[in-house]
């Protein structure tokens, strides 16, 4: 009996708790971040962003639609980085916290379990966290991606290295998990269209802790140049075992983690390390929607006490679509709002945005264009800054790296 | 040929700390049949430990050694208190459930302030050149460091009165009562000895490879297998296993793809349990 | 023991009742949200349960049980997508294999006793891993994406998740029976000897080998489905989520949390740990601290009820021994 | 008498120790032989070698016409050999009956469960623990152990029953009680093979008796015959204690 009781007790609890009334002007946006777990410190980034467009979108009276103007109120659970949470709460979020919009987790791993609940319900996803294609691939009608995918997140390294060096033996060695295998696939296939050779192509498990065998095998392999790396601790241990082991590389590319001001922690072995990322603070893209790259950078250190990094502008610029899209919509229906965004094609701060619409990458990325940023010493200290495309840089490359 | 001989003396300096963290597991569960699961969080601690000191205050990195001893053994005393003295007598490894709980606190309030965030510490010592294999300064000295600790446990249990009577309450906890050794002080005593060995193991991992507050699970992971391989509760085991392990992580990687060494590493541990049950270094099994 | 003469018991009523009411729960008033927050409680149980049967009754502490579900995922995850076989096939061809696999397992490592086997257990966690993260049949470590028809067999999506949630539902309600029937047949009196003293149970006449890698195997079955309902359900496999260790992990502490060796402890403690996290997680309260929470509520609940949950309902209300096993 | 047990020079050795050398003796039907020795004799080992605890490295042992030399111990069990423990081995967290239906479902009849239950109630009733039956192993007294050995290994309905050491550490009351039980348990036709070293008792007790010392029979034969035996004597004059009491008892 006791058991029946705990049950129906547990039962009618869920039920019946936090039943969120829906005000009149208001639109909710529901979403989880990774509040614990490993993908913790990219996740708050992206929070951040997303949390900074809300401030100011309601600071400035709300999103504009027909006359009438919608506070936006956010739903946000930790996902603990595990994607079998994610199903949950994004249920949830639809559900009983009636959410109009959802923003979408961090990483590709959690994004695709969201989609379903997503698209089983009709609702409107923006993605900024997960990068991979495969999700876009499965006839997704509701889901749509502002940041740059996967298979051109080393372009512009291939690009540099073929300008600079035709001649570079590259190394790729990246982390196994789904992101850094999608990124390097391409690369590899960009380098040999290029006219590079890839004398070793390895990934490693996400749970590796010391590099020094795997660099003991990039040296081996007499490659002179490195691309690979994956998330966080990876990425950084590899840098500081290539420096420490002074593995001599002209060129290092390491994915995610030196986009992070964190990874200055390294000193002398980030120095030359580049990353692609989607954004840099000093890329100037002339808006035609929301703040430039100057005022948001300002607004956003004010108010967050943080250095916007490009998981906060993508974060942020989740928002921004979707408000332009609202607002030209006219309505926070879904249909008219999901047709809007597939019409969209504006440059914010962030970039160009637009979005592809066969039936077979419905949602990708079509339009925006990631930057190479490179660790290089501005005024003793270490910072990034824009080395390519030639066009949007902000420093000279410094190529090969030079060894201390 | 030269890049395999760097990997296995690569394999054999980590291996060594591998090792000194594993025997902070294996002591505490040879001496009372309690598996740490704060072991890897201990670990972290160490590091943790290591940049407060280093990186926050300045201090030479080395310095950390002796704070980061006697923070882990008051450290380990109190998790002896609250979670361990209350399990024994209780149903085998009912100590799972209190350490499982415990470091889901301490991983919690880790992460509810630092965040998963990368520290750290830069070592700057000159290192040893092999053609175009360099082995890091901070390795060698890490190793060295982490034999002269494995070694002052060794004689500390061999020849310390203390590290006697730690021996005959592993033998025999009743019988060590009978002769007049207080067992719960000796217990509380062992635990903040294997949670102080592992705190040190952190520190000098810290001086090798950067750290999140989520590093642990690995080296809590590895910590197991070595203790598999050495043998349960047998320090010296879990010194050689550690070092095994290393040189097989070092001498695999030249020859197979880097993503197959862990399946590797896995099927031999699982393979070298289930044909030595009591470890590769069994013989030596007389040491605690 | 047969059926009947386990039906002449009230528990088996009490379960029935408890599970139709598991079931009926979320449909009144179609509450989606429940239906997702109780199809998880039923993954506890489900794993739990199967767990007790190595942990409660045969005394092996188990940490790859999440191999099992793993595997389970995998194999109907992949069935389904390269294969186009219907549901409720792959589940069962998942069942099947991995139990025997188990089996093969078992052999291998059931020779090995008490701390030894939990860290062989975890060994094969590991490396199970590691090998779904090399095999390309299943996508490395990308894992398998589902296409958004997958549930039009099942009568779309939003039909789909009910369905799921009953077979779910269901699975967890064998495992419950499962447990039972076995806890009451000879079989399981075995396996309670082999739990207290394997030794003096071979001498008895246990034939403790075969005993211990049959409940290693049919422990495996029910989770190797709900592995792959679950799954199936998400539609999307990765190698680190369908062997994450710390869901083993979390199966056995719900399992002692409850009271290891009973079936009803078990299920209440899966029920409770898991209302318990999903409500730290949605609880704005607790946001930030949730894992500081869930631990030392835990700490508390392992220092002053031993006996877990069902040690403490049969200490304080002895006659429920008679009722609730 | 037929013979049930035979053991055919049985050996085993223990690292440098010799713990069992070329041992034969045969075990007849419905008798109770009695297994004396100095400590550290072999006595112990050679259960362990009998019902399949150890395999020996030399000799067979043929039980009921089967050879049951190195089979594992729950087949041995399987063929009607049960025995108790020096060192009392309760399934502590199951009650006495629960005990005893193990020894009743896996023994010589592989009895189902129900049935089971029947048999073990019966060993409980002639063990004498009636009243302790719902109480779980781990409550009980050393003596109700030592009594709930030989009930839980005559659950099983065994042809041989080995017993060791069933009256260590009992008082001289629950002594008495004991051999009245063994006594009882040999009228209903079950073989027993004993080791004791109560002199007293086992010298009373058995038909026979066969003498062990450094793994090596030292003699065989009627109680009487083998307390005046020289050797028996020499090899119990290392403890004048004993020897005294196998002068007194012989």
């Amino acid at each position: 009996m006791k058991r029946l009781y705990l049950l129906a007790a547990a039962a009618a609890a869920t039920a019946f708790a936090a039943t969120s009334a829906l005000a009149e002007d208001t639109i909710t946006v529901g979403f989880t971040a990774s509040l614990t777990g490993p993908l913790n410190v990219d996740s708050a980034g992206q929070q951040r962003g997303y949390e900074f467009w809300r401030d100011e979108v309601n600071a400035a009276g709300g999103i504009k639609v027909g006359g009438k103007s919608y506070k936006v109120k956010f739903v946000t659970y930790d996902d603990q980085s595990v994607g079998g949470r994610v199903q949950q709460l994004y249920t949830r979020l639809i559900n009983q916290d009636k959410a109009n919009f959802l923003f979408s987790p961090y990483s590709s791993g959690l994004t695709a379990p969201a989609t379903v609940i997503t698209e089983q319900y009709g609702k409107i996803m923006i993605d900024s966290g997960g990068a991979e294609e495969k999700p876009f691939e499965t006839g997704n009608k509701y889901l749509f991606m502002v940041i740059t995918s996967a298979s051109h997140y080393l372009s512009g390294a291939i690009d540099a290295l073929k300008k600079y060096d035709p001649h570079a033996k590259l190394a790729l060695v990246y982390s196994d998990d789904p992101f850094s295998k999608a990124v390097l696939a391409a690369a590899a296939q960009q380098a040999k269209a290029a006219g590079l050779e890839v004398v070793m192509d390895e990934s490693y498990s996400p749970s590796t802790t010391d590099f020094g065998p795997i660099v003991n095998k990039i040296v081996s392999s007499n490659a002179d140049a490195f691309l690979g790396g994956g998330h966080y601790s990876d990425g950084a241990t590899l840098a500081r075992q290539m420096h420490d082991q002074k593995a001599n590389m002209k060129w290092i590319s390491i994915l995610v983690a030196p986009a992070d001001d964190k990874f200055a922690e390294l000193g002398p072995a980030a120095l030359g390390v580049t990353v692609p990322s989607q954004w840099e603070l000093q890329v100037n893209f002339k808006p035609q929607f929301g703040p430039t790259t100057a005022q948001f950078a300002k607004a956003f250190m004010d108010k967050m006490h943080a250095k916007a990094d490009y998981h906060a502008a993508s974060g942020y610029t989740v928002g921004v679509v979707l408000q332009h899209a609202i607002e030209q919509a006219g309505s926070i229906e879904t249909d008219k709002v999901a047709a809007a965004l597939n019409a969209t094609d504006i440059t914010t701060f962030f970039g160009r945005v637009k979005f592809a619409t066969d039936p077979g990458h419905h949602g990708l990325q079509a339009a925006h264009q990631m930057v190479l940023a490179q660790w290089q010493m501005v005024n003793g200290k270490l910072g990034r800054q824009v080395v390519w495309p030639e066009e949007a840089k902000s420093a000279p490359i410094m190529f090969p790296i030079k060894q201390q | 040929m030269l890049g395999v001989l760097a990997s296995i003396i690569d394999g054999v300096l980590v291996g060594l700390v591998y090792g000194l963290a594993a025997m902070g597991l294996t002591l505490i569960w040879g001496v009372m049949d309690v598996i740490n699961l704060t072991h890897g969080t201990m670990i972290v601690a160490g590091m943790f430990g290591l940049y407060g000191l280093a990186s926050a205050v300045g201090a030479p990195p080395y310095l950390a050694l002796p704070p980061v001893l006697i923070g882990g053994f008051l450290a380990g005393v109190l998790l002896y208190w609250v979670a361990v003295h209350r399990m024994v007598g209780r149903p085998p490894l009912m100590s799972l459930l209190s350490t499982f709980s415990i470091n889901l606190m301490l991983i919690g309030l880790g992460t509810s302030i630092w965040g998963t965030a990368l520290f750290n510490v830069e070592v700057a010592l000159p290192g040893f050149s092999l053609g175009r294999y360099t082995f890091p300064g901070a390795h060698i000295l890490a190793a060295v460091l982490a034999a002269l600790i494995a070694a002052s446990l060794y004689l500390f249990l061999q020849r310390s009165r203390l590290g006697k009577a730690v021996r005959a309450v592993a033998n025999n906890r009743e019988a060590a009562e009978l002769v007049g050794i207080p067992t719960t002080r000796v217990l509380a005593i062992t635990v903040g000895c294997g949670v102080a060995i592992a705190g040190v193991a952190g520190m000098l991992i810290g001086t090798l490879f950067p750290f999140t507050i989520l590093s642990g699970d690995s080296y809590q992971l590895k910590s197991f297998v070595v203790t598999a391989l050495g043998g349960f509760g047998n320090p010296v085991g879990a010194l050689f296993a550690g070092i095994a392990l290393g040189v097989l992580e070092g001498a695999v990687t030249p020859f197979v793809p880097v993503s197959w060494t862990l399946v590797i590493e896995f099927a031999l541990f699982v393979l070298v349990l289930v044909v030595f049950p009591g470890g590769i270094f069994a013989a030596r099994r007389g040491a605690l | 023991m047969p059926l009947v003469r386990l039906m002449r018991r009230p528990f088996f009523w009490i379960l029935a009742l408890a599970i139709a009411v598991f079931a009926l729960a979320p449909v009144f008033g179609n509450n989606v949200a429940l239906r997702e927050a109780l199809i998880l409680d039923a993954v506890y149980i489900t794993l739990a349960s199967n767990l007790n049967l190595m942990l409660g009754y045969a005394g092996y502490i188990n940490f790859g049980s999440i191999v099992f579900f793993g595997l389970g995922g995998y194999t109907c995850v992949w069935l389904v997508n390269s294969y186009h076989w219907p549901l409720g096939a792959s589940l069962l061809v998942a069942g099947v294999c991995v139990s025997v696999l188990a089996l093969i397992f078992g052999l291998g490592i059931l020779r090995l006793r008490g701390a030894f086997f939990a860290l062989a257990t975890v060994g094969i966690v590991e490396a199970v891993q590691a090998f779904a993260e090399n095999f390309t049949p299943w996508g490395g470590s990308s894992g398998i994406y589902l296409s958004g028809d997958i549930f039009t067999p099942l009568g779309g999506p939003a039909r789909a998740l009910w369905v799921i949630y009953f077979m779910m539902v269901a699975v967890m309600g064998l495992s419950l029976y499962l447990s039972y029937a076995i806890k009451s047949s000879k079989f399981g009196l075995g396996l309670l000897a082999i739990g207290q003293n394997e030794d003096a149970a071979a001498i008895l006449g246990v034939p403790t080998p075969l005993y211990k890698a049959l409940v290693y195997s049919a422990s495996a079955f029910l989770p190797a489905i709900a592995g792959g309902l679950y799954f199936f359900k998400s539609a999307f496999i990765q190698p680190s989520d369908a062997f994450d260790l710390t869901l083993s992990t979390e199966a056995l502490v719900v399992a002692m949390l409850g009271g290891q060796g009973t079936v009803a402890g078990v299920a209440i403690g899966a029920f409770l740990y898991e209302e318990l996290r999903g409500y730290l997680l949605t609880s704005s309260m607790f946001a930030n601290f949730q894992l500081f929470v869930s631990g030392a509520l835990l700490l508390l609940i392992v220092l002053f009820f031993p006996g877990g949950l069902m040690g403490f309902i049969y200490r304080h209300f002895p006659r429920t021994q008679k009722v609730l096993e | 008498m037929s013979v049930l047990l035979d053991l055919r020079e049985v050996s085993k050795r223990f690292g440098g120790l010799q713990a069992v050398r070329n041992l034969s003796f045969d075990v007849r039907q419905g008798e109770i032989l009695g297994l004396i020795g100095p400590n550290g004799a072999g006595k112990s080992t050679l259960f362990n070698l009998i019902n399949g605890v150890f395999a020996p490295d030399h000799g067979r042992i043929i039980f009921d016409g089967i050879d049951i030399t190195g089979e594992r111990p729950y087949r041995v069990a399987r063929y009607g050999l049960a025995r108790t423990h020096q060192i009392v081995q309760p399934l502590t967290n199951l009650t006495v009956l629960d005990n005893c239906t193990v020894g009743a479902c896996f023994g010589r009849k592989n009895l189902p469960l129900a049935r089971a239950h029947e048999a073990a109630r019966e060993a409980i009733a002639i063990a004498g623990l009636e009243n302790r039956a719902a109480m779980l192993a781990l409550n009980l007294t050393i003596a109700e152990k030592k009594r709930l050995e030989l009930a839980r290994a005559l659950a099983a309905q065994p042809k041989l029953l080995l017993l060791d050491e069933v009256l260590s550490g009992l008082n001289p009351t629950e002594v008495e009680h004991m051999i009245g039980v063994v006594r009882r348990i040999r009228e209903r036709g079950v073989t027993i093979l004993i080791i004791e070293h109560l002199m007293q008792a086992i010298m009373g007790l058995s038909d026979r008796i066969v003498v062990l010392n450094f793994g090596q029979k030292l003699a065989e034969g009627l109680p009487a015959e083998v307390a005046r035996h020289p050797q028996v004597i020499e090899a119990y004059l290392g403890d004048p204690k004993l020897a005294a009491e196998l002068q007194g008892a012989g």
